[in-house]
């Protein structure tokens, strides 16, 4: 057992048992699975990925490279770092060899985000960000402060003195006046994973994990989206080894890292240490272990280096002879000195953690006296401060803190990548088993850029992200090269600065919030009404009603068939609307849409079709005029909301000066298409008072009325080629009148449709459906509608377009009818057209289009097809072939209006007209 | 003990200084300019060439894009230079003698809606006449191929089947590109980096067509040169301002990311357009993956973070047991897109100069397609037949090659 | 175009519903610090106009400039955007706030152009209280919400999880949310799986 | 993800706009006059500086207003 008493703030009135690679072992409360294994004498955690070495803890928090776990319970969570994982009663994990494993059930833990505002923000509660969070709060800032350790303080240990006090009260006394402060936010076990424009930052804060009984409802995880008007980067720095043979053992860690396990988790991690260091900082934590009951040695090649060096001298080699879990057992001096040992600490001097300020392209510099890069240019809207931007004395880090700038201090950290040795076994990135070998490797074969030697040797590339590692491998590829280090810089650092489950990061967007859904006001009814649903767009829409025993074509054929022959109905609900007012919406239509608007009279309707300004049909539907100033506009279901964008940015950004507004009125109004020769009974008797005949009520026009003093719009337009009224109600009064319409229509047998028989209804007159018939590629042309394209108008979106040479190519394709010359023989929707052939050519096979839409028609007795073919339009009569499975199906080209091509039908019958 | 990666050979390429003339200069050492070169010698014979790169070589898009190898394409043009694509890359390993990782796992395309069906439908059975493998899946046969996706029918957006093209891959993108770099390097082309090309010299004028560059000027110096190809990816614009070329080209970030390394769980490639987000797991085991562009032009090589956070809903969603897969690196390139989503690949009003960009978010796939087609359009003068198509001019005629609607996510 | 109004009624009444009907028992459960309540059947326009002036007499208070609300008991406009306000009551029917809004305008402004549209059943209405109203909001909304920044009289259009929103600020724990009634089931299961933390 | 400033409503993030590419591209006073060249430079060629950019953006989620913005397309900073 390596815990040692009087140290760490664990609580060692409680024992917690936990599961290591299938062995039982106890640890305290305050713990990381880390210190809970080391103080249970366990220092190998697993193996590397490439070359199957024992692999143990190197350093005490997220810069660790080579502790990787795998938790099996409570939930499987693949590749953790034993150091950041919170120890709790009944936690599995094992060692991992580089590749974790993914649960095989579905993760059940909530997770959320939170938005939150400040003027300043402070990522890091070390000394220097304690200090600029307390002086942004004097200020009479709202604060945010976070730091990614369960507790603030940074690297202030407890052996450290402020101002004569134990850093520890300096810490518990700003600590508290911070939380006295209603604006200041403390947010601990929170990691500032990314940094964007405008000082947004994103944090990961651990919520649950290291409660004994997390609470049911709260999230686990929670990514705070924190919009600064400051950032304060207090980070800290990180220690980098020297890279030296065999440097990979468990046993060998950073020196700061166990004085770190030493305060907070009172292990010991060694009682036979070796130092191994260039820089100063190491010899406080070898006076804290020497203290702690270590046998400690210093070795320091730095000439006078100071102290209780005992060895002027470089550590070149390491190992573990008759160590069973491969844990190191000695040291090699390069004179050939042999130290016994049971650790090996190593000090090559700090990183500066600037991750967080280079990813709003924060540009480092490289600081010869440190031996480091740090943050050059100060950047707008933020700040570093501290450790984080090179300053590494603690005075220095407090005025940093407080926002003034410290006085120099001398330093002059020698700067010792790595020993002499092999370079095959001088590990420099210990995870991705990259070794100084590698490097060389990388820059005999010709790489010059630290980019590509990252690549060429996957060196910074592991969970860490290099923390460690990077800075040397530009070092030692500068010493390779003969250039100096600061001609090479470093690789670029990308959020997130530690790994984000993927889970965090949808937060609450899963499942039925995963995007919303867009209803109507008559959901609830289709939902019992038994309706099958489709997606369109964010749009559920009823698709058909099937009765029991029915399958889709079924029912099809039935809803089907009813309109055709007696009367239904449709939520046609989902239709997009917009008001257009003012005394300029006429021109303003009229500049929209391919035909002319503003001849239409109040109380009449037309269809119109509109085009992008390359000519292509972007969007089709009816349009009402109110009265003189004012038109209803409807679109396509998926085409509201563009379609609004599109006449708003027309409006706004090109034609400003007409006196036009804009308003949706999607959800105002829903509309029910009450379709087939039985509908004017039903619109008859559901507004008697409103003459329903022909000569009063023609197509294409429209009227309101009140019913029960609601007031409805009727309007005589058909999609179907049946006699049809579409009523239109406020979204309040949808759902009733939509019950008195099949209350009265039941002794007609009114039958309730959904879009699959919509849609087979229109195909069969041959009316297209934007974005099904056409594909961005169709004019208007294409589709057999010029009738709705002006000739009198000299200029509309896309006119221009037409007389491109490719809209005169003969070969366009133009939409037709396709029936099977098997009538009972159904085209799979987007299947191919060849030329007329009984055995296909060897591909490519020429084609001459596809079909767009098929189905099976009651009205017609037999299969039919809607198809975009080259030439289409001379092709009529004409037999074409359609591979289907294999077979070749032969067609007959027809128009594309199948069903009462004359048009007989869209009156009624002949008796009541 | 994960798979190992492979041993790289042990030169890959100098770094000369540059000549004072070559007879072909290309501009952009990415994918696309170093598979040009590669093909300019082998192919041609023609070795006097530079290849100009204004920072690392293949650090640009090629260093940052998804690896998605595909031929699938709707349109017939588009979908005879990709599978001429994709054939090269069936035997790109044996032509470079360098291990690129070429995997050729399948590609699902899935869909979501019953358009999504139509357009499958569409897209498989244009592909079968090409002559391209392509196959329309049930849910079922989705999770037969990848048993990690969500098929069950009470998802927001259920998986109605996807479509499938068995030859698609991935490969790793580096080595492709070195590879490339260091058969050119052997034929004795120069591949000049940290060499950023600053203008043109130029002769005659566009208005009478006797236009011609006769030269680069770069931050090394000027450059002469016989024939100028230009292959700078999201920089096009950039380039063609420099010689009063006007084209439609927008740069845009475009994100990807990688999660930790993790046992496989991932055999295929899985895309979808309407839960957008587009998913492969790599060679050494990170789950690779993208989403869209961000909206607005930018040359940052970042994008937002609410995209990213977007795709990972969408990846949770799609596959549940991602939930604790770990966000790793996320980052961003450069990318030139065209109004109809197509590449702009032939010749300029400069009689010397090719053009070759606008691939958006998909032309790694075509990198050695595009290489050998731009050397022997370069080579011969004329655009060879598989890139004719893609013109400058079909803005002007109207013939444009819309791969927008049809062809899912476009990488 | 509007024709006789018909007497004789065929079956019963042509009740309204309101688009949360059917959430009042999920809403009820929820703790006091979090408080839900659909709001239906307000009254609605989308006013255009040039000249804020117009309305004032409707509203009670001149029109508010952006990010805010005013008015009264009985009529309360909300600023949308430059030239439109949006104009709610609780109190007058659709018809009425729609013919108050065209005649106010109109005789205060003969000259000025006035458009106005009927919009009281595209949006509905959720009222959200209690000590942790704030905190729901703020795990989808990314403006500043402190009551500082957002209190009485604030008003912003903008986004909640993934729907657009009116969010009206009434007091320092109590808001008023209009969404687009197709939006209003997500809405509603999006703010209750928001308040699950405080069940 | 970037706090644009909406003239009308202020500062909102990112995701309540909608782009709308390069500003001050006037539609041709009479397309029928223009070659098939000059109408395709309209209808599809825009600039794509690296650096300035004086372009639209839509507040879409917002007031809906269109305004024009001055913005860095390396740096992606809004002038003000
Ligand atoms: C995130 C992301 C994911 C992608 N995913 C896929 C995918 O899955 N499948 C797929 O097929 N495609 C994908 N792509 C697209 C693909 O990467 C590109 O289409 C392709 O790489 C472009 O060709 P390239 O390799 O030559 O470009 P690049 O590698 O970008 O090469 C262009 C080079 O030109 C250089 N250059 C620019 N200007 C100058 C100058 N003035 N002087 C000198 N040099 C200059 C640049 O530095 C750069 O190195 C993706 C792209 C991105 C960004
Ligand atoms: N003697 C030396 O050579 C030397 C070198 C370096 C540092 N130091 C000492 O270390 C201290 C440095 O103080 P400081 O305040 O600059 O740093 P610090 O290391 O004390 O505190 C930084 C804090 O930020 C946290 N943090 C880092 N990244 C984070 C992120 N992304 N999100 C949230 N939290 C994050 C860390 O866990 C830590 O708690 C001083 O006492 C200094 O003397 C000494
Ligand atoms: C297919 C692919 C796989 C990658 N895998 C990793 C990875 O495992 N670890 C990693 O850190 N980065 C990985 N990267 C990302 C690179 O580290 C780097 O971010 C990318 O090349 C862009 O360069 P930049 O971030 O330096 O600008 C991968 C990139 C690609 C394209
Ligand atoms: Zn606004």
């Amino acid at each position: 057992m390596s815990r040692v008493d009087g140290y760490g703030r664990i609580d060692r009135s409680r024992t917690l048992t936990f599961t290591f690679d299938g062995e039982q072992y106890a640890g305290h409360p305050g713990d990381t699975l880390a210190s809970a294994l080391l103080a249970n004498g366990v220092r190998r955690v697993g193996t590397s990925v490439k070359l199957d070495r024992p692999r143990g803890i190197t350093a005490a928090w997220s810069e660790d490279p080579t502790g990787l776990v795998q938790v099996e319970e409570p939930f499987p969570e693949p590749m953790l770092l034993a150091t950041t994982v919170d120890l709790v009663d009944g936690l599995v994990a094992r060692g991992l060899g580089g590749r974790g494993r993914l649960a095989e059930v579905p993760d059940t833990a909530r997770y959320d985000r939170r938005y939150t505002h400040c003027e300043t923000l402070v990522i890091g509660a070390g000394p220097a960000g304690l200090l600029a969070a307390r002086t942004a709060a004097r200020r009479g800032d709202r604060v945010v402060l976070v730091d990614d350790r369960p507790a603030a303080g940074g690297s202030l240990l407890g052996t450290e003195r402020i101002c004569g006090r134990s850093a520890f009260d300096f810490v518990a006394d700003t600590v508290a006046e911070l939380r006295a402060d209603p604006d200041v936010r403390i947010l601990p076990r929170t990691t500032a994973f990314g940094h964007y424009d405008d000082g947004f930052v994103l944090a990961l804060e651990r919520r649950t994990d290291h409660l004994a009984q997390p609470p049911r409802d709260v999230s686990r995880q929670r990514v705070w989206r924190i919009r600064a008007g400051h950032v304060v980067v207090a980070t800290g720095a990180h220690e980098r080894p020297i890279v030296v043979e065999d440097n990979d053992r468990p046993g060998i860690m950073l020196a700061a890292s166990a004085r770190d396990l030493l305060h907070r988790y009172g292990v010991l991690v060694g009682r036979e240490i070796v130092v191994f260091t260039t820089d100063d900082a190491a010899y406080d934590a070898a006076a804290d272990l020497e203290r702690a009951g270590a046998r400690v040695t210093v070795v320091d090649p730095r000439p006078g280096a100071g102290g209780s060096a005992t060895h002027h001298a470089r550590v070149v080699g390491t190992s573990a002879t008759g160590s069973e879990d491969g844990a190191v057992t000695a040291v090699t001096l390069d004179d050939g000195t042999v130290l016994p040992c049971d650790a090996l600490l190593l000090s090559g001097g700090w990183n500066p953690t600037a991750h967080l300020f280079s990813h709003v392209r924060g540009a480092l510099r490289y600081d010869a006296e440190l031996g480091a890069f740090r943050p050059g240019e100060p950047l707008d809207g933020g700040t570093v401060v501290g450790a984080a931007n090179g300053t590494f004395d603690l005075a220095g880090c407090l005025a940093e803190g407080r926002g003034e700038t410290p006085e120099p201090v001398a330093r002059r950290t020698h700067v010792l990548w790595r020993t002499e040795g092999e370079p095959a076994r001088q590990f420099v990135d210990l995870q991705r088993d990259s070794t100084v070998a590698d490097i060389a490797r990388a820059v005999a074969s010709g790489m010059r850029s630290v980019e590509h030697v990252k690549r060429y040797t996957t060196i910074g590339t592991a969970h860490d992200q290099g923390k460690t590692s990077g800075v040397i491998a530009s070092g030692i590829t500068a010493e390779l090269l003969g250039v100096p280090v600061e001609s090479l810089g470093t690789t670029t650092f990308r959020p997130p600065y530690t790994p984000v489950a993927f889970a965090a990061l949808a937060g609450r967007q899963r499942g039925r919030l995963y995007d919303p859904e867009r209803t109507t006001a008559l959901h609830a009814w289709h939902v019992e009404a038994g309706a099958v649903f489709e997606d369109v767009g964010q749009w559920k829409r009823a698709r058909y009603y099937p009765r029991p025993g029915e399958d889709m074509e079924a029912a099809v054929l039935r809803e089907c068939a009813a309109a055709r022959t007696g009367v239904g109905i449709l939520d046609g609900s989902t239709l997009g609307k917009i008001d257009v007012q003012g005394p300029d919406a006429g021109v303003l239509l009229d500049r929209i849409y391919t035909n002319m608007m503003s001849s239409l009279k109040p109380g009449r309707v037309r269809y119109g079709v509109m085009c992008g300004v390359d000519g292509m049909v972007i969007d089709d539907g009816t349009v009402l005029r109110i009265d003189d100033e004012r038109f209803l506009v409807y679109t396509t279901t998926g085409g509201a909301a563009p379609i609004l964008d599109h006449l708003e940015e027309w409006l706004q950004t090109e034609w400003p000066e007409l006196r036009v507004s804009l308003t949706s009125v999607t959800e105002q109004w829903a509309t029910f298409p009450v379709v087939g020769p039985r509908s004017r009974d039903v619109i008859g008797a559901f507004a008697p008072h409103v003459d329903v005949s022909n000569a009063a009520f023609p197509f294409m026009s429209w009227l309101d009325t009140e019913v029960d003093g609601v007031p409805v719009r009727l309007a005589r337009i058909s999609f179907s080629g049946e006699l049809a009224w579409e009523v239109s109600v406020d979204g309040w009064h949808a759902a009733a009148v939509w019950r008195r319409l099949l209350d009265l229509g039941a002794p007609h047998g009114i039958t309730p449709y959904g879009t699959e028989t919509m849609h087979v209804l229109r195909a069969e007159k041959g009316y297209p459906i934007i974005g099904q018939d056409t594909d961005g590629t169709v004019t208007p042309q294409d589709l057999g509608t010029e009738w709705a394209v002006s000739k009198k108008k000299p200029d509309f979106v896309g006119r221009r377009s037409f007389a491109r040479p490719a809209n005169l190519d003969p070969l366009r394709k133009q939409l037709v009818g396709l029936l099977p010359v098997d009538p009972d023989l159904k085209l799979p929707e987007g299947s191919q057209i060849v030329e007329l052939t009984d055995a296909l050519p060897p591909p490519p096979v020429p084609m001459l289009g596809h079909v767009t839409s098929s189905y099976r028609s009651a009205a017609l007795g037999r299969t039919f097809a809607l198809a975009l073919v080259k030439g289409g339009h001379a092709r009529i009569g004409e037999r074409l072939t359609v591979p289907v499975d294999g077979a070749l199906v032969p067609v007959e080209v027809t128009g594309s209006v199948l069903f009462d091509p004359e048009g007989t039908r869209r009156d009624g019958e002949p008796s009541v007209r | 003990m994960a798979e190992q990666l492979p041993e790289h050979p042990d030169f890959l390429w100098r770094t000369p200084e540059p000549k004072k003339s070559y007879d072909v200069v290309i501009v952009g050492g990415g994918g696309h300019g170093l598979a040009t070169a590669h093909y300019l010698a082998k192919n041609h014979g023609i070795t006097n060439v530079a290849v100009v790169e204004k920072g690392w070589l293949a650090g640009g898009n090629m260093a940052r894009n998804t690896t998605l190898i595909r031929s699938n394409y709707l349109w017939d043009e588009s979908a005879a230079i990709y599978e001429h694509s994709l054939t090269l890359w069936e035997g790109l390993e044996e032509d470079l003698g360098y291990p690129i990782l070429f995997s050729q796992r399948g590609v699902l395309n899935l869909a979501h809606t019953e358009q999504d069906v139509r357009d499958s439908v569409r897209r498989v059975e244009a592909n079968k006449l090409n002559g391209i493998d392509a196959e329309w899946l049930g849910p079922d046969e989705v999770a037969k191929i990848c048993p990690i996706v969500n098929v069950s029918a009470d998802i927001r957006y259920p998986v109605h089947g996807a479509t499938y093209q068995a030859r698609a891959g991935i490969a790793k993108h580096d080595y492709v590109a070195w590879g490339f770099a260091r058969r050119a390097d052997e034929a004795g082309i120069d591949l000049i980096q940290d060499c950023e090309v600053t203008g043109f010299t130029t002769d005659g004028s566009p208005d009478d067509g006797t236009a011609r560059v006769t030269g680069v000027r770069t931050t090394k110096g000027d450059i002469a040169c016989g024939r100028v190809a230009l292959c700078a990816a999201g920089h096009s614009s950039v380039l063609l301002d420099m010689l009063g070329v006007p084209a439609p080209l927008q740069s845009h970030p475009l994100q990807a990311l990688v999660s930790e390394l993790l046992e496989p769980v991932h055999p295929t490639i899985v895309m979808s357009n309407a839960v957008h987000v587009y998913v492969s797991q790599a060679h050494k085991g990170e789950l690779v993956m993208g989403a869209g562009v961000d909206s607005y032009n930018g040359y940052g090589q970042r994008g937002a973070f609410h995209i990213i956070e977007r795709q990972m809903a969408a990846a949770v969603e799609l596959f549940p047991v991602f939930a604790r897969a770990h966000l790793l690196r996320s980052w961003g390139g450069i990318v030139d897109v065209t109004p109809d989503a197509s590449p702009i690949v032939g010749h300029t009003p400069y009689e010397n100069v090719y053009l070759n960009c606008g691939w958006g978010t998909g032309g790694f796939k075509a990198t050695p397609g595009i290489g050998w087609c731009l050397a022997d359009t370069v080579a011969n003068g004329r655009p060879h037949p598989y890139v004719a198509p893609f013109a400058l001019d079909r803005f002007v005629t109207g013939a444009l090659v819309d791969e927008h609607g049809a062809a899912a996510v476009a990488h | 175009m509007v024709s006789r109004v018909s007497g004789d009624v065929v079956t019963d009444v042509l009740r309204p519903a309101g688009a949360l009907d059917g959430w009042a028992g999920r809403f009820a459960a929820l703790p006091d610090s979090v408080t839900l309540l659909a709001e239906p059947f307000h009254a609605m326009v989308d006013v255009r106009t040039a000249d804020p002036a117009a309305l004032e007499r409707l509203v009670g208070a001149p029109l508010p400039g952006p990010n805010a609300w005013s008015g009264g008991e009985r009529v309360t406009a909300i600023w949308l955007g430059p030239d439109e306000w949006l104009l709610t009551s609780p109190f007058l029917s659709p018809a009425e706030l729609e013919g108050a809004a065209r005649e106010t305008g109109a005789a205060a402004l003969p000259d000025a152009r006035l458009a106005v549209v009927d919009v009281s059943a595209q949006r509905t209405t959720v009222r959200l209280r209690g000590a942790h109203a704030r905190d729901v909001l703020e795990t989808g909304c990314a403006i500043d919400l402190l009551p500082r920044s957002f209190g009485a009289g604030s008003a912003a259009v903008t986004l909640l999880g993934q729907s657009g929103v009116v969010l009206l600020g009434l007091g320092p724990s109590d808001y008023r949310i209009l969404v687009r009634s197709s939006f209003a089931a997500y809405l509603a299961e999006w703010l209750l799986d928001a308040a699950s933390e405080w069940r | 993800m970037q706090l644009i400033h909406c003239p009308w409503c202020g500062p909102r993030e990112e995701v309540e706009f909608h782009y709308g590419g390069q500003a001050g591209v006037a539609y041709p006073a009479d397309p029928a006059v223009l070659s098939d060249e000059e109408w395709a430079r309209y209808v599809f060629v825009r600039d794509n500086p690296k650096g300035r950019f004086e372009e639209r953006w839509s507040h879409s989620a917002g007031c809906r207003r269109w305004f024009t913005a001055v913005r860095d397309t390396v740096t992606y900073r809004f002038e003000r």
